[in-house]
């Protein structure tokens, strides 16, 4: 119960609890960074790996290839964190994500009409880059979030009219295909997430793009913070939740 | 060798300031800050660590992927860390100390 | 039956409950069958497995074809297996009984589109859950393991808010905080640790790990975040409110399963991968604070005046035994019956916690509230929850022949022959101080004077019972299959002299 | 000559990024705070750049800057909103939720 008393005793300057929590801190980071001091330099990580068998990944981008091939075991349950944290976001909301119709402005409306298509452009771009270069899903996923940050934030009328069925494929497409793409390895007699040799580069190029759509639509689910409107069970019926619509 | 040991400092800087900020700030928002500053201090040393300044050999694109991983988990879980956030202040009466109360009444489901 | 010798098999436990949870928040309809399916083909999958295990020992997967320092490996050893095999037959009682306990509420209380909206949330937020745990328990790779315990923080913390009180909120709140703490910490360790040798994979690290200062720090910080999400005694303060005021399915995963994760990889750390770093100070430590907690929250539970709570104690002191082995494995020749014991404390503290969740949230439905002080005579109408409930409490005592027995008389001898028989001490104290807040409960259950008000009981399903006796007397069945699991963990000697890419 | 050049660059990084840090963990108002978490992630990403990460510094730009700054806004919005009303609809309906409700079960508040 730390955090407890520390709220109460906020304003004062002496707290023993703090002081010791402050000791304590200190205490550790001095011994961390003493620990990182004194370790002995005695590998140089996977880096010769990766470059050994890079070639056989299908990407030219080390980072990609530890990514999406190598360790793509990872990549494959963090997406699945993403659309947990959106499941959980949903659970806990009762309200539709365009909360209200307001009349946007002119000058925003422009700015938004210029920017969305660019931005969709510039993760198409940063996506097709990963295989290369510096870029991929996540970071063209992040753009295209953005984007949907830039509509939400102008609360563009349409936006109330989507379904709850459409995003929810759209916020499956990806990970869906990733999971389809894993199983092929075990059909194919291999191990899971073994991608079928000449064909890598490709289907990795599709996780990417399926990928960056679904987590661009997360991101901007987890910004919105709501529900479509035609999720939500029933809750006109009951008066409490209509005041509630009013004012969340 | 100095840069990254100046780079690893910085993270672990970072980490514990994250780490005190988190018990002694009290608003949720703050709190929510201070993991994430946590995180990127672990971050900066495991990218550090892997740096090779120009000319000295292959970078270890191991780190870096840890570390996409690991800011695509911690945006994730800001963002439900916020909503809970919200939820808390919408369902107790803006104070964290008077629900203590009724955390421990246990009265959970109805 | 060359089908069921795949070795895709190992990847089956993590497959199938991903799949389902992703077709239930797609699908929506009849989530039920789709997470009963599930369940059903998880079990048939790890039975597989067990199977795989006997005939050919412990496995090792590659994922994606890549070998070990550069690729993640899967692994499959006895304790590993164990623990699926627990989550398995506990995740068929949860599912079954959060099907009754779902549309009870939905039928017998107001507001139901809240309670719809809250079974449409649990099933594919708990199917995650599953993956997660499923995840963690086969890993190979100490980043892995990170990401998995992040799944599972985030499902969890997910699934503790759901109720949506006020109370289950905020301690959902703290309880998403703590869990990214401990993660954080460990993740550090893990830098340190890929700072210190350049490798990420566990039976790779377990062979070149040498004591050294790089490796102590990052076993510290690894052990700290750990103990932090285990809830040891005095880092346990998130605990109690996360797990009390949760949905009762959700309480019962969240105590039932969630917290032995992390003390899965813990455990796994300290004696099999870094065991040559771990000093004798380091178990003693350990074991004191487990001393605490079984002494502290056996008292607690004895002082709550609420069901949950007490059931949510008592998981605080039961912990503690867990973390009392520490110290007996430092003698060489019994290490082995400590890994026996803890597996077994681990699967009855499981079994009979879950059901012990179940029979409270069961009561805490048809008669509206848990104080203990009013339960008087809640046998007259709920003979099978009661019934279960005792049989749970059992277990915790750890009276003969219940898994629990088994454990702590694992422990008690090996406390004796190590000659720490102060250990023993604890473990008898906790055994008496848990009889005392299992009897408190019990007796108002059972033995209650003739005038005692009969609580008026709704009609509810048999799927809101059952679970719970099922898991309760399977608590208490595990002592007489005891020699089948040390039969299972000897194996995991065998693991221990493999090379790395070795197994399958 | 380059190498100074850049110990000089490292230097200043850190200080910044430390010395924002511990502004933004203690300065008075939230708000400030969030705008200066941005401009902390900003900072982090010429960081990672420094440290040859371009796919970090990319990953951090668009989350951080792009993501989790309008997040932490809108919440802080939301987290306003929600003080100004006070709201306490939620406890209501929790005490209503009984069909039958009894009145020595209401819970102690």
């Amino acid at each position: 119960m730390i955090i407890k008393s520390r709220r109460k005793n906020k304003r004062r300057p002496f707290d023993p609890i703090l002081l010791l929590v402050l000791l304590l801190t200190i205490g550790l980071t001095a011994l961390l960074i003493k620990a990182n001091y004194t370790i002995p330099v005695t590998s140089f990580g996977l880096a010769a790996e990766v470059a050994r068998f890079q070639p056989r990944s299908g990407v030219e981008s080390p980072v990609t290839a530890v990514l999406l091939n190598f360790r793509g075991y990872d990549t494959l349950l963090e997406v699945m964190i993403l659309l947990i944290a959106v499941i959980g976001v949903w659970s806990l909301t009762k309200a539709p994500f365009p909360q209200k119709a307001v009349k946007t402005s002119p000058v925003q409306l422009a700015v938004v009409r210029l920017l969305a298509p660019l931005m969709c452009l510039v993760a198409a771009y940063l996506v097709w880059q990963g295989s290369h270069l510096a870029g991929g899903a996540f970071q063209g996923g992040a753009i295209l979030g953005g984007a949907g940050v830039l509509l939400l934030v102008a609360e563009l009328p349409w936006l109330r009219t989507i379904h709850s069925r459409p995003l929810r494929i759209g916020l499956l497409i990806g990970p869906l295909f990733f999971l389809g793409v894993a199983l092929l390895g075990i059909i194919n007699g291999r191990e899971l997430l073994t991608y079928p040799g000449k064909w890598s580069g490709s289907l990795l190029l599709l996780i990417e793009s399926t990928c960056a759509v679904s987590i661009g639509l997360t991101l901007a689910s987890l910004f919105a913070g709501g529900r479509p409107a035609d999720d939500l069970i029933g809750q006109t019926k009951t008066p409490a939740c209509n005041r509630e619509q009013k004012r969340c | 060798m100095l840069t990254n040991n100046l780079y690893n400092l910085c993270g672990l800087l970072l980490f514990g300031m994250g780490l005190f900020a988190l018990f002694a700030c009290s608003h949720l928002l703050r709190k929510i800050l201070a993991v994430n500053i946590m995180s990127s201090g672990v971050f900066l040393v495991l990218i550090a660590t892997a740096y090779r300044p120009l000319g000295a050999g292959e970078i270890d694109p191991v780190p870096h992927a840890m570390v996409l991983t690991g800011i695509v988990v911690s945006v994730s879980v800001t963002a439900l860390a916020l909503i809970l956030a919200c939820r808390v202040q919408e369902t107790s009466n803006h104070s964290l100390s008077q629900s203590e109360r009724n955390t421990n009444d246990g009265d959970s489901e109805e | 039956m060359t089908i069921f010798n795949s070795s895709a098999w190992i990847v089956a436990p993590i497959i199938i409950p991903l799949i389902g949870g992703l077709l239930c928040f797609l699908w929506r309809r009849d989530t039920f069958f789709i997470a009963l399916f599930i369940s059903l083909a998880n079990l048939l999958s790890v039975t597989t497995l067990l199977r795989q295990f006997l005939l050919f020992g412990p496995l090792r997967y590659r994922m994606g074809g890549w070998e070990a320092p550069l690729g993640i490996a899967l692994r499959l050893h006895g304790p590993a297996l164990l623990m699926l095999l627990m989550t398995a037959v506990s995740g068929i009682g949860i599912t079954l009984y959060a099907r009754g306990y779902f549309s009870f509420r939905i039928s017998a209380l107001k507001h139901n589109n809240r309670h719809e909206q809250q079974e449409r949330f649990f099933w594919p937020l708990w199917l995650m859950l599953w993956t997660a745990l499923n995840a963690l328990f086969l890993s190979g790779d100490i980043f892995n393991l990170y990401v998995t315990l992040e799944l599972v923080s985030v499902s969890a913390a997910a699934l503790a808010a759901l109720s949506g009180k006020p109370a289950s909120q905020i301690a959902a709140f703290r309880y998403l905080l703590v869990s990214l703490l401990g993660s954080l910490s460990y993740l550090l360790g893990v830098v340190f640790v890929y700072k210190t040798y350049g490798i990420l994979d566990l039976e790779m690290l377990r062979q070149i790990a040498t004591p050294g200062p790089g490796l102590q720090m990052a076993l510290t910080l690894m052990t700290l975040g750990l103990l932090l999400k285990t809830a040891l005694f005095p880092l346990h303060f998130w605990l109690p409110p996360a797990h009390a005021n949760a949905l009762a399915p959700v309480s019962a995963i969240l105590s039932g399963l969630v917290v032995k994760g992390s003390f899965f990889i813990l455990f796994t750390l300290w004696f099999e991968i870094f065991a040559s770093s771990i000093t004798a100070n380091a178990l003693d430590l350990i074991g004191l604070l487990g001393a605490g907690a079984v002494i502290w929250g056996s008292l607690q539970a004895i002082r709550q005046q609420r069901l949950k709570l007490l059931v949510t104690y008592s998981t605080v002191a039961q912990l503690g035994y867990l973390f009392i082995a520490f110290p007996l494995t430092a003698t060489e020749n019994i290490s082995q019956e400590v890994w026996t014991a803890v597996t077994f404390m681990v699967m009855a503290h499981s079994f009979a916690k879950t059901a012990m969740f179940m029979a409270a949230g069961t009561i805490f439905l048809q008669v509206g509230h848990d104080r203990i002080r009013d339960l008087a005579g809640i046998r007259k109408s709920l003979p099978i929850t009661s019934f279960a409930y005792a049989i749970a409490g059992v277990n915790l005592i750890g009276l003969p022949p219940s898994g629990g027995f088994i454990g702590k008389w694992l422990l008690l001898t090996a406390a004796l022959t190590s000659g720490q028989w102060h250990w023993s001490l604890v473990i008898i104290a906790g055994s008496l101080l848990a009889s005392v807040y299992v009897f408190r409960v019990v007796s108002r259950l059972f033995l209650t004077p003739d005038e005692a008000i009969i609580q008026e009981c709704r009609p509810h399903s048999p799927l809101q019972e059952w679970p719970a006796l099922f898991l309760a007397i399977i608590a208490l069945l595990l002592g007489l299959i005891a020699p089948y699991f040390s039969l299972i963990l000897e194996t995991t000697e065998i693991v221990a002299n493999l090379a790395p890419g070795g197994g399958l | 000559m380059t190498d100074n050049i850049l110990a000089a660059f490292d230097l200043v990084l850190i200080t910044t990024l430390l010395l924002l840090a511990w502004k933004l963990l203690s300065c008075e108002d939230i708000f400030t705070a969030v705008v200066l978490f941005i401009s902390f992630g900003l900072l982090m990403a010429l960081a990672w750049v420094r440290m040859r990460a371009p796919d970090v510094a990319l990953a951090e730009a668009a989350l951080g800057a792009g993501l989790t700054g309008p997040l932490l806004l809108a919440a802080l919005r939301r987290m306003e909103r929600i003080r100004k009303y006070e709201r306490r609809l939620d406890l209501d309906e929790e005490r209503n939720d009984y069909k039958k409700p009894k009145k020595k079960q209401a819970p102690p508040l």
